[in-house]
């Protein structure tokens, strides 16, 4: 019935288009993520919730949300710098600098996990720097760190770009003229200009980083309990020809993922209709 | 307004200090230095390691080839599968006003967030002899799972958002004033989109099918739990590399995911390139007045 | 239409086609598909080539095989979720029972349809350790000597680690029984209770020295070999041969230790689908060959131990050291309850890792 | 072509963008639409466009009319309607050069009525020509200057021929001085081509200046229609005549048709009610006249806070003894003779005083 | 406090977009930049303020001054120079309620000026209650209207004390009406507190209406700088002359101090040179008279083609005999008496005409 909401509008197509995005969503994402959902509860609840809470699933999401957390975090810090210094600053290698963010989307994730052990390991090209001051990152949650890194890089970097951007030069000019200086500029007017941005590319960033596999399993040294992450776990179930176990746990990050994009897509929608006055 | 293009103009007065400039640019090489380019590095350097020649005879393998040509099938049919959802559903949500849309949009960015083990399990769920349709397409001879329709999809799996993602805002941002001219003008809905709408949103469009595509044939986890991994078959790049690499042939294994890299290098020079063309085009309309003339 | 086209084709890509492509005079060429474990890869590559002409010759009939690899369990999920293999050549038994149970694939005896229960070829677990065995580890009981630094996959999703792992806890009931029929002795209960208890002992003691639990064997391998990471690898013989040969003669060396166990790869056609495919002759026909002089050179070849040894040549013999072996069944009985006890979900394995 | 419109409401959600509106639109003139923001303007012009549908039923029950000329138009779709509409932020297609926006129209004809690409290319290079931008046709919209893009968007509206000519706020985006040369050219471009046009805009001067009718209206409802004159000098209520241009508000009490301001006795006699009511007195500026010394007639006294005599009409700021700020208009003629200083103390009487009396509320 | 400025250039690479400026402004008064886009009042304003930096030589090789009083400020940062700027588009901090966008500028003084958070609320309420919006302080910008938007950026750059106060166009984004108040309101307040401004403006009837002293830019120069009155009075150039207000404009031959407008002879004892040049002769539509018949002044004829009696102001439109448009502004008073109608025959006369000769081109 709601599909045709907009009553009348002159623009043609809204069926045509909602019709079609329904079905190919449902087709391609929702009726299969319901199979997982389902299949999760051909088991009774209590089985499930232990299952979903066994300790070691436990420990396993908390090694996987540290870790995305921890990772977010360094990709907030740092890839607000990187974002900065792209839309700011004119240097040498900046259009190269500004092309390769995006290698992390494209490089096969198994390979991004290789290398970053290779580099990472205690024989490896930073590893082997590290290993003298005692620092042991590949095969420690250091090395989890390091990846989810690694692949979150664009997320927060393309989300903060065009926010930058788009921040009006006037406001700036306008703390300026108050007597503001640069730091305090920074801090209160151009902090608070592209917070929502920021928690967007930081969500993103969280986000993706809950589910990653392929390159965590090389560096992470998948120790149970300390550097095991949830999505080597639902492989562990599968292994067992533990259905159930892998979808309920499958089901549990999905659920997390989904909260935390709802949130990620109401904070910006607010932010825009209280900003922009929509 | 300012400009879109990178690195807008700052009075000078109001940037930052040289040291602050530079222990930031500082930062931001040594920290893309230490995260990207040091891996790229090794891919390279590893790919090369036993001179060029090895390099170049790993290509010589069979299933080398094969698992190119599976890859670029893959991403030929996803690719755009996703560019005509990408497009319906930008029309959908950026033209007109729907109770629900928070959660459609939501719903559209949930793929990126998806364990790719999980992107791959739902399908098996789906389409195995275990799952929902399994026996019943089996009886109609159909194979989806372990074959090549099943690397298919869990490929448009993992680029569902891409291109949407790209249109949405551009469009909502552009609104429908162009729209409504071309259709007081007597232009048919067709007639509006294909000579209004989409030269509009061209650049956006080719950006998301560019990082969608980048994604497409770099992607691992979500096909290796559909691919069955036959040889020759229906192994993907990503995989053929993980099997080389299996075989202690590491060589052979960086080598194809050199030219992996290489592609998505290439994709992203292109992407670069796009970038620049929108980012002019977006600031040529947002320039007021050129001038006051006549 | 030249999508389709591809789509199609990949939806005909089960095996067992017949293509049109005759060979011979009558008989249609057929394709056999056998999903196999990571460290058989080479093995398979060279067998499946002689496989194919040995078949050409004697039927006239041209054959191709196409083979897939992966975790062991992983490729028993598959068939049963629908990956339609002629065979299977999997790491345990284990496994292929899943095809039985899960996925009534194939009957529920189907160790029995072979000779030597199905296992053409066998291997055993060693360790491979860096060059002059600085540490000077000579048996199971030198892994737990000082600080010594141990490589295994994860038993839970890899095969090859279970082998690992029951070596190392059914060395110690050795040791401690000094003859494992006790363990079926009623009247030894006392004993074997401690022995067990012993192992479970011995075997914490391994798993505490793992610094990395790689999910698959060839990625413990690499752990071991290339990240230089810990002193000692527990491997398939097969697997650690291999590695020395690959990746440097000079830098490795193999360790045999006094016991271990006897590792019996099984091998099956999967009935359901070969029927399907109307390959059950050439199928079986196909693992029959692995029995074949030639088949059980090749296997000698690529470091596994052939199951009937006076088919290979002495100087082959030579190359595997003897040691003492014991079998699943002579040790664990069946490889359901040995999975269940230890490597299930709260099993022996798990409460290894369970916080205090 | 004339346009009837008849029991025309629009509510979105539950907020009434229009309230029963009536209105007749004549033929071949220039009438202009013209009240504060949120009035209603632009959904009334949208609707006759077809960009909008009147909602089905009024409040009172009535079913809407839209009348071109005689026939219905409610069925027809916004293309078929025939209109040219000029929005307010022009929505030129950017992509296409100024050439293909004016030709746009003509080449999404369906086949049948499309004219030859000669034909095509006559009639955008007379347009171009019309619009004063001959060498333009090449450029893109992003090109060209606010006044120079509106007028593309004007041509673009003419191309296709519309019966009518539908123009939302066609000037509000641009600089004063641009908006009033533009304002001039619509002015000269209507007489030449007689097309019926409806002209949207909130600026007074602008529509007073260019319309044949005015259409003053306020919160969703029509208030006044009429000539620019007539709207101007006999405003139908308090709102028309505060929406037009500077006034004086001045407080009395009225009875019996009678009212004072000041000395001076004012009639009423469409108030002749007995009881005592406040009334508000209204002088526009210019009928205020300023004399150094009581003339006898019935004046108020004030004391000049400031002048202005920079313009075509000198400014005089007064203050009265009650602390009323006072505006009055001089010629500068004026002005000169009377060479008024700040401080000095003059006195004014008003010439024309338009008296209202706030509906009463229960 | 008074603002001296002296050979002020800027170029944008190789753009001029200031010239060798030299300019003072009056302390307490508002000063008006008036001219056309482009022209660089921007510039001037952002170079006063220290938003931007003039070229350290002119042209023609001077360094650059700027004094405030008698202090040269060029080595000062903005926010040390303490003047209130106030942006075209109010660049208000959206995500501050207004209260926080008035206080911001007293919450960033160093710890040793910083007032205490009692005196701070003070001087916020005592501003929102002189931008009337008292009730408005918890409201974040994007509730706010633009008028009540341009008022909370103006408290903001009010609020540190300001010496000087610099406006580039508060009032560009805002409709007619709306403008118009503020520009009232502007008035008054300045009248109130006195502050040294400088407002920026393209439109001419806001800067004659509102400042003290306008200055008048085109193409990087400062044309004249005056009062109002003198500005329109005495324009010191036609593009002066053409840029405020209306004109009409004829062409004739000059010669020996003498020229002809019709049958009319004019002096112009500037010109004394006996060879002939063509001059451009500006008569303002109100300095023009009509009548009847011809009064025996010397005069044009001429028909009426368009009259217009709405507005303070009445517009009539004539046509001359050799096909020039002439514009003519009366009184509605005298319009009254004429009352003409389109197509009678009329005679003009001005009562003031402006002579510019054309500078040679070589
Ligand atoms: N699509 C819509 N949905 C909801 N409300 C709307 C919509 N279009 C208009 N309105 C509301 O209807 C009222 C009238 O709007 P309209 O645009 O007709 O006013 P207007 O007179 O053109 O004003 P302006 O001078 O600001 O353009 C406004 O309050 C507006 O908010
Ligand atoms: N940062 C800049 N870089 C390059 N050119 C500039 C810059 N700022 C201004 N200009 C140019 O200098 C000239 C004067 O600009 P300025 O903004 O001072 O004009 P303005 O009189 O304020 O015009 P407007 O009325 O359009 O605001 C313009 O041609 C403009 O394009
Ligand atoms: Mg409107
Ligand atoms: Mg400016
Ligand atoms: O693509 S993954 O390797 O992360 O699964």
């Amino acid at each position: 019935m709601w599909l045709t909401f907009p009553k009348r509008s002159v623009i043609p197509g809204f069926r045509l288009t909602m019709a079609y995005t329904l079905v190919y969503l449902s087709l391609i994402v929702l009726i299969p993520l319901a199979a997982l959902m389902l299949r999760s509860f051909t088991s009774s609840w209590t089985e499930v919730w232990q299952k979903i809470s066994e300790p070691r699933v436990v420990a396993s999401y908390k090694v996987t949300i540290l870790c995305s957390l921890v990772a977010a975090t360094i990709n907030l810090v740092f890839g607000f710098i990187v974002a900065w210094t792209l839309t700011r600053y004119q240097f040498w290698g900046r259009k190269f600098v500004d092309a390769i963010v995006d290698l992390p989307f494209a490089l096969p994730t198994a390979v991004s996990g290789i290398a970053l052990t290779a580099i990472y390991a205690k024989n490896g090209w930073i590893g082997s720097l590290l290993e003298p001051l005692g620092v042991q990152v590949a095969f420690t949650q250091l090395g989890i760190i390091v990846a989810l890194t690694f692949i979150g890089i664009p997320f927060v970097v393309r989300t903060l770009q065009p926010a930058l951007e788009e921040l009006e030069i006037d406001l700036e000019e306008a703390a300026a003229s108050l007597g503001a200086n640069r730091w305090q500029t920074f801090v209160r007017v151009i902090l608070p200009a592209i917070l929502p941005s920021m928690i967007t590319g930081f969500a993103l960033s969280f986000a993706r980083a809950l589910g990653e596999y392929g390159s965590v399993v090389f560096i992470s040294g998948n120790m149970p309990m300390k550097t095991e992450i949830t999505s080597l776990l639902i492989i562990t179930k599968l292994e067992q020809y533990d259905f159930v176990g892998a979808s309920a746990i499958a089901t549990t990050m999905l659920l997390m993922s989904f909260v935390l994009l709802l949130i990620i897509n109401l904070v910006q929608w607010h932010a825009g209709r209280v900003l922009r006055g929509a | 307004m300012s400009s879109l293009a990178l690195g807008k103009k700052i009075p000078d007065r109001l940037n930052e200090p040289l040291w602050v400039r530079a222990i930031l640019i500082a930062i931001t090489l040594s920290f893309l230095t230490l995260m990207l380019l040091m891996p790229l590095g090794v891919v390279f350097w590893e790919a090369f390691s036993r001179g060029i020649s090895a390099y170049f005879k790993s290509f010589q393998d069979p299933a080398a080839w094969s698992a190119i040509k599976l890859t670029l099938v893959a991403t030929g049919i996803a690719v755009p599968l996703n560019l005509v959802f990408g497009l319906a559903a930008a029309w959908a949500i950026a033209k007109f006003d729907f109770p629900g849309k928070s959660i459609l949009v939501t719903l559209i960015d949930l793929p990126f967030a998806v364990s790719p083990v999980v992107s791959g399990l739902i399908y098996v769920l789906v389409f195995g002899m275990q799952g929902w349709f399994g026996e019943t397409l089996d009886a109609w001879g159909i194979k989806v799972i372990f074959a090549v329709p099943g690397i298919v999809l869990a490929t448009v799996f993992v680029t569902f958002p891409f291109v949407a993602r790209e249109l949405i805002p551009l469009m909502q941002e552009q609104g429908t004033d162009e729209e409504q001219a071309a259709l007081v003008l007597g232009a048919s809905g067709w007639q509006t989109f294909w000579y209004v709408t989409l030269p509009n949103i061209r650049w956006a469009l080719v950006y998301g099918v560019i990082l969608a595509s980048a994604r497409a044939m770099g992607e691992f986890g979500a096909v290796s739990v559909v691919s069955g991994h036959i040889r020759g078959k229906t192994n993907t790049l990503p995989l053929h590399i993980e099997v080389l690499y299996n075989e202690f042939n590491v060589v052979a294994a960086f080598a194809a995911a050199s030219l992996l890299t290489l592609l998505a290098l290439v994709t992203l020079v292109i992407k670069s390139v796009v970038e620049w063309r929108l980012a002019r085009e977006r600031s040529e309309i947002l320039k007021p007045s050129a001038a006051e003339g006549a | 239409a030249a999508l389709w086209s591809l789509t199609l084709a990949g939806c005909g890509s089960s095996t067992g086609e017949t293509s049109g492509q005759a060979a011979g005079d009558q008989k249609p060429a057929v394709t056999l598909l056998n999903v196999s474990y990571d460290p058989t890869r080479e093995f398979y590559d060279d067998f499946n080539a002689s496989f194919s002409a040995y078949w050409l010759e004697k039927h006239g009939q041209a054959v191709t095989i196409d083979q897939s690899h992966g975790g062991s369990g992983k490729q028993a999920r598959a068939v049963i979720e629908g990956l339609e293999a002629d065979v299977v050549t999997l790491a345990l038994a284990y496994d292929i029972d899943a095809l039985a149970k899960q996925g009534q694939l194939i009957e529920a005896d189907w160790q029995s349809n072979l000779p030597h229960d199905s296992a053409p070829y066998t291997s055993t677990i060693v360790f491979l350790v860096r060059k002059g065995n600085p540490k000077q580890i000579k048996d199971w009981s030198d892994l737990v000597k000082g600080d010594l630094q141990i490589i295994t996959p994860n038993p839970k999703t890899s095969g090859g680690a279970r082998w690992n792992y029951l070596a190392a806890w059914g060395y110690v009931l050795k040791q401690e029984l000094g003859d494992l029929k006790k363990l079926s002795d009623p009247k030894a209960a006392e004993e074997v209770k401690a022995a067990h208890a012993k192992a479970r002992l011995f075997v914490a003691k391994i798993f505490k020295r793992v610094p990395v639990l790689d999910s698959g064997a060839r990625g413990a391998t690499n752990t071991f070999v290339q990240r230089g990471l810990g002193d000692v690898l527990l491997a398939w013989e097969n697997e650690a041969f291999l590695a020395v040969k690959e990746l440097g003669p000079d830098q490795f060396e193999i360790v045999v230790p006094s016991v271990s166990i006897l590792a019996q790869p099984p091998v099956t056609v999967v009935s359901k689908y070969a029927e399907k495919h109307g390959t059950q002759e050439i199928a079986a026909a196909y693992l029959q060959h692995l029995y074949s002089p030639n088949g059980q050179q090749l296997a000698a070849k690529h470091f596994y131990r052939p199951a009937l040894k006076e088919l290979i040549s002495e100087a082959e013999r030579k190359q595997f050291a003897d040691v003492e072996l014991f079998s699943i069944k002579e040790a664990f009985e069946t490889w359901e309850k040995a999975q269940k006890e230890h490597f299930d979900d709260g099993g022996v394995f798990d409460q290894l890792y369970q916080p205090q | 072509m004339s346009i009837y419109l008849r029991n025309i409401s629009k509510t979105f959600g539950t907020y009434s963008a229009l309230r029963d509106v009536d209105l007749a639109i004549p033929s071949g003139k220039l009438t202009a639409l013209l009240g504060p923001s949120g009035s209603g303007k632009t959904t009334l012009l949208r609707i006759i466009a077809g960009l909008e549908t009147p909602d089905e039923r009024t409040a009172s029950g009535q079913t809407p009319k839209i009348l071109f000329s005689e026939e219905d138009v409610q069925s027809r779709s916004v293309g078929e309607r025939r209109v040219g509409f000029v929005f307010q932020h022009y929505a030129l297609f950017r992509h296409m050069s100024v050439y293909e926006n004016i030709a746009f129209g003509l080449r999404v004809k369906p086949r049948a009525e499309r004219h030859t690409s000669t034909e095509i290319h006559h009639r955008v290079t007379r347009l171009l020509k019309l619009i004063q931008l001959e060498g333009f046709g090449s450029r893109l919209p992003s090109q060209l200057s606010g006044g120079q893009r509106q007028r593309v968007a004007l041509a673009r509206a003419l191309a296709i021929e519309p019966k009518v000519l539908l123009l939302d706020e066609p000037f509000g985006a641009l600089d004063a001085k641009v908006r009033k040369g533009l304002r001039e050219w619509l002015r000269q471009l209507h007489s030449e081509i007689h097309l019926t046009s409806v002209l949207v805009t909130h600026d007074q001067e602008e529509a007073l200046e260019v319309a044949d009718q005015v259409v003053v209206m306020n919160q969703a409802r029509i208030e006044q229609v009429g000539t620019p004159t007539e709207v101007f000098q006999h405003p139908a209520s308090e709102f028309v005549m505060e929406f037009l241009g500077n006034v004086n508000v001045f407080q009395a009490r009225l009875s019996s048709g009678q009212t004072k301001l000041g000395e001076l006795t004012i009639d009423v006699p469409q108030y002749p009610h007995v009881q005592p009511r406040m009334a508000n007195l209204y002088v526009r500026p210019h009928e205020l006249e300023i004399a150094r010394i009581s003339n006898g007639k019935a004046s108020l006294s004030a004391q000049v806070s400031r002048v202005n005599a920079a313009g075509a009409v000198a400014r005089v700021g007064l203050r009265s003894g009650d602390g009323h700020d006072i505006l009055v208009d001089l010629t500068p003629q004026k002005f000169q003779e009377l060479n008024l200083l700040p401080g000095e103390t003059v006195f004014v009487s008003p010439k024309k005083v338009r008296v209202f009396v706030p509906d009463y509320q229960i």
